[in-house]
């Protein structure tokens, strides 16, 4: 099977550059425009990984998921973000992230970490051996989700339910009722 | 929202349709081929949201209401949920109670596809709505401000 | 490992930005990429070299069943970006809302709790 | 058949259901939330002293499908959630009469309670972070329901730290997935146990470790990682900051927090990473008692003073867990462990009665006076008798003063901690007890008793749909605290399976696996 450590590579690092100006650019078209590049190569890097339902899903939600910010926000306004030079608080978070950054490699690096490309496969063994006998989806990842753990895709549709819901209770036109005239007590 | 030309309102009307029937095959084959009734729901969603960015917001609307959108949102989780209940009556819930049928074929693993229909049903109008309800939002509260900075 | 420390890399850059940034804009996005970190990160390590997507199809044997990647961090990941994509939702309509309360995006002119 | 699954059903149908018929029936949510807590509230009770029950989602077995796990630790958490959620929905029902949009309110309402049944429930960590993550979105929602600038903005903090939070969780999450193969707590906690107890602790495991205490300290508001609570408690309406102080903290981060460390990690004796854990738990819980308590002397806002309170009083109850944790660590005694645990678990009921009492205290006097700043508030006492009593009754179980029973379970902590060694944190303990009276004493001075505020003037006591709950609250407050104190039995009764569940994470394995 051929090999696609270099094109992850690639998805990877045009990624972290895809980010970096998201993250800088002072133009908040620009900054959700770059962070949807990233979630398209996100989606791309799931293609070469195995997962085109993965794959399909992340492609359709960044289609929506920029639409909503540019709808969402851009359209107020977008004037340039205005420079904060914290220099402290940039430095501290440099350290701070330097150290999370040098203890990650340290731990990724260790003997108790499975090598990428190696995964234990404990439990996930008997979904993709006996997946289609057991539960007739010729899809595994399907049946994992709907048969195997489907009260966890209950809890999925349960948070978009309830985001939405308290997304439309945060966009009502006022909290409280129109006070009356208030009743004086006796 | 007025909408945008005319050829883009002609090109809309014609692609939606295909949008929506792709949206039904990624829900129903959701067992057979990568997709599902997230994905699928997705996909139409964003082919309302692509009827309210054409023609503005009546016509997305007159076909699916904002209402309508509510109840069919409430039902899909509904459905999904009572899918789960139905498996209490075996014991288990979500239990899948179904007859499985053959392998590979349209009508198999039980309650695997009604389930899908079901969170495609909750995912595109919830979707839809938030939307809408976005787009909404901002022209009832912000057309003032916005005609002050623009003036 | 060098894929899992860009993963790392991923995560930290969002969580600067969502620290060092004052737009709420920003903000948002810090958390979208690092909702991007953690879902790359959970199908890298469900990656098998030289694996394939798990979909049977008719007349596959065993030692073709051996080769699909790990199925179980998709169905996973499949769940976290709807979590994610609700999330959103909620906080962009949280951002209209305090913009139309403050007329701007930036959150040391929003800001009045102290904590 | 066993019926643990309704405990989330219920709630989620009644969610799914209100917002849909609330356009036709504007009172449905009043209703149907109502039905479905006093349902709850009554399954919950009745599973007290049951035997601890195993329910396999879908009929797959344990480590194939998702299993919930109702033990002794669950149904502790499921009675608290579920009876102060009961009177929460009945303090609304009056209370929130003042606010738009009510079947959203509700539909959310039961939204927060199925995640936190789901949460405490769970026997699988990702389904654990699928039920956090209900619970949390409800309750981001619900602290800026009034829609107001501020409540904007204490919202909007609180879903930023709330992500990061759940992002550490995912990330945890999935290093224990790519280390152990597994996501259902007791084989995981099984693999764990067969492959690095005793030795030097896996560093993934380790980073997965640090990550969950990060995590769900955010969602526990633990110090350094309680920025969004002071913010977020007071600007909910009343009865959602109730629920937030009362029993969200703790069901979503406390209790995560016990379940995660002494169920799936587990404190083998002899593990020095084990140790890391529990020292890092106690820090932050003298952290949390220590700025909790000093922040809230100074505040003037009684909501504020209220959730500085709460962040003090949860580091009481993860001191007592975390000196548990460290003495099971250390492979010292046993009873010790356990007396410390106990008391942990006796102050956790506590502070979710008296905590949510006194914020729905603090809701009706808002509602009769108008303002919650303690400077125009004054002389309660005379205008609201009711709910100047309960209030009272509240704050003097809080302050630890005997023979209430925040005392007792303070004074077990306490004992705990000085028996296992630790003389320097209790001293701490102790002193910041004392500023806890001194905190509440200026409450009762300001608020209840003395000159009759100018806002106070105007002010009488509120209907009877909103005292009802208090004084329930105030009667389960002091008959809880005697009670377990004069007759041991019950406070055992109540108690001892949750304690024996933290104790014995062999005992959980056995049972989920079998």
């Amino acid at each position: 099977m051929e090999n696609i450590t270099p094109q992850l590579y690639t998805l990877l690092v045009f990624m972290v550059i895809g980010s970096i100006v998201a993250i800088e650019t002072r133009n908040l078209l620009s900054a959700v425009i770059s962070v949807s590049a990233v979630g398209f190569a996100l989606s791309v890097a799931f293609l070469f990984l195995g997962a085109p339902d993965i794959a399909i899903t992340q492609l359709v939600v960044e289609i929506l998921v920029l639409i909503i910010l540019i709808r969402g926000t851009i359209l107020l306004d977008n004037t340039a973000v205005e420079l904060h030079r914290d220099t402290l608080a940039v430095i501290v978070s440099l350290i701070f992230f330097g150290l999370i950054l040098g203890f990650g490699a340290m731990i990724f690096g260790s003997r108790g970490f499975p090598e990428f490309g190696e995964p234990l496969m404990n439990v996930s063994r008997v979904y993709v051996m006996r997946g289609l006998p057991e539960t007739h989806a010729a899809n595994i990842v399907t049946s994992v989700i709907l048969d195997y753990r489907a009260y966890d895709t209950l809890g999925e549709a349960t948070v978009l339910f309830g985001s939405i819901l308290g997304a439309l209770a945060i966009l009502r036109k006022d909290g409280k009722v129109a006070k009356k005239e208030e009743v004086v007590p006796a | 929202m007025k909408g945008l030309t005319v050829i883009v309102k002609t090109i809309t009307d014609f692609v939606v349709a295909f949008i929506v029937i792709f949206g039904a095959y990624i829900v129903l084959y959701g067992h057979l081929t990568p997709g599902g009734g997230f994905a699928g729901g997705v996909i139409v969603a964003c082919a309302f949201i692509l009827l309210m960015l054409g023609h503005g917001k009546e016509v997305a609307f007159s076909r699916l209401g904002e209402r309508m959108g509510h109840v069919l949102d409430s039902a899909g989780a509904l459905a999904f949920l009572l899918i789960g209940w139905i498996g209490l009556a075996g014991g288990y819930f979500f239990l899948n109670v179904f007859g499985r049928g053959d392998q590979f074929r349209l009508l198999s693993s039980g309650m695997i596809l009604p389930a899908n229909i079901a969170i495609a049903f909750k995912v595109g109008t919830s979707l839809f709505i938030v939307f809408a309800a976005l787009a909404v939002f901002r022209r009832r509260s912000f057309r003032s401000m916005i005609e002050d900075e623009l003036s | 490992m060098t894929v899992y420390f860009l993963c790392v890399v991923l995560l930290t850059m969002g969580l600067y930005c969502l620290v060092a940034k004052k737009n709420i804009v920003k903000k948002v996005i810090g958390i979208v990429i690092m909702e991007y970190a953690v879902n790359l990160y959970l199908i890298i390590v469900g990656y098998k070299t030289g694996g394939v997507a798990p979909i049977v199809e008719p007349g596959m044997g065993e030692t073709a069943l051996e080769r699909f990647v790990d199925p179980l961090p998709q169905a996973l990941v499949l769940t976290s970006i709807v979590i994610g994509l609700g999330v959103l939702a909620l906080m962009v309509s949280m951002c209209i809302r305090l913009y139309e309360k403050h007329g701007t995006f930036d959150m040391s002119h929003i800001s009045k709790l102290r904590g | 058949m066993n019926l643990v699954p309704l405990f989330v059903a219920i709630p989620l149908g009644a969610a799914f259901l209100i917002p849909m018929i609330g356009f036709w029936w504007k009172k449905s949510g009043e209703v149907l939330s109502t039905l479905s807590m006093v349902a709850l509230s009554v399954m919950a009770l009745a599973s007290i002293g049951a035997p601890a029950v195993v329910h396999h989602m879908g009929g797959w077995a344990a480590p194939k499908g998702i299993a919930i796990v109702a033990d002794g630790l669950s149904v502790l958490l499921l009675v608290a959630v579920n009876v102060i959620g009961l009177l929460c929905i009945i303090f609304s029902l009056k209370y929130m009469r003042e606010y738009t949009g009510l079947p959203k309110y509700y539909g959310l309402f039961m939204l927060m309670v199925a995640g936190m049944n789901g949460v405490v429930l769970s026997g699988d960590l990702f389904n654990l972070f699928v039920f956090l993550e209900i619970a949390s979105v409800a309750s981001y929602a619900l602290v800026a329901f009034g829609v107001e600038a501020d409540e904007l903005e204490a919202g909007f903090k609180y879903l930023i730290l709330g992500s990061v939070a759940s992002v550490m969780i995912l990330f945890a999450v999935g290093t224990v997935y790519a280390v152990t193969g597994s996501l259902n707590m007791a084989d995981v906690s099984r693999t764990i146990a067969a492959e690095w107890a005793g030795t030097e602790m896996n560093p993934a495991l380790l980073l997965a470790a640090a990550l969950f205490l990060m995590g769900f300290s955010l969602k526990a508001a633990l110090v350094p990682f309680h920025a969004w609570l002071p913010d977020a408690h007071p600007s909910a309406p009343a009865p959602i900051s109730a629920m937030l102080s009362g029993v969200v903290i703790k069901s979503l981060g406390v209790y995560a927090i016990c379940r995660v460390f002494f169920n799936v990690f587990g404190f083998a004796a002899t593990s020095p990473g084990s140790v890391i854990i529990a020292n890092s738990m106690i820090g932050f819980s003298v952290l949390s008692i220590v700025v909790g308590g000093l922040a809230a002397v100074g505040q003037w806002d009684l909501k504020r003073l209220l959730a500085y309170s709460s962040i003090g009083q949860i580091g009481y109850v993860t001191l007592g867990l975390g000196v548990g944790a460290r003495v099971l660590a250390t492979g010292e005694s046993t009873t010790l462990a356990a007396l410390a645990i106990f008391g942990g678990l006796f102050h956790l009921v506590n502070h979710a009665a008296f905590k949510s009492l006194l914020f729905l205290s603090s809701g009706a006097i808002q509602s009769a006076t108008g303002t919650r700043d303690m400077k125009l508030l004054g002389g309660l006492k005379e205008r609201m008798p009711i709910t100047a009593t309960t209030t009272n009754l509240a704050a003097l179980s809080i302050a630890g003063v005997p023979p209430f029973s925040g005392f007792w379970s303070k004074l077990i902590i306490i004992v705990a901690v000085v028996r296992a060694g630790h003389f320097g944190i209790g001293a701490v303990a102790i002193a910041m007890a004392f500023v806890t009276l001194v905190y509440y004493v200026k409450v009762q001075k300001s608020v209840l008793f003395g000159d009759v505020g100018r806002s106070v003037e105007q002010a009488r006591e509120v209907s009877p749909a909103m005292y009802v709950p208090l004084v329930l609250l105030a009667v389960v407050c002091v008959g809880f605290g005697i009670l377990a104190v004069t007759q041991p039995a019950i406070g055992e009764r109540m108690l001892g399976p949750a304690r024996d569940v933290l104790l014995n994470s062999a005992e959980y394995v056995k049972l989920v696996l079998g």
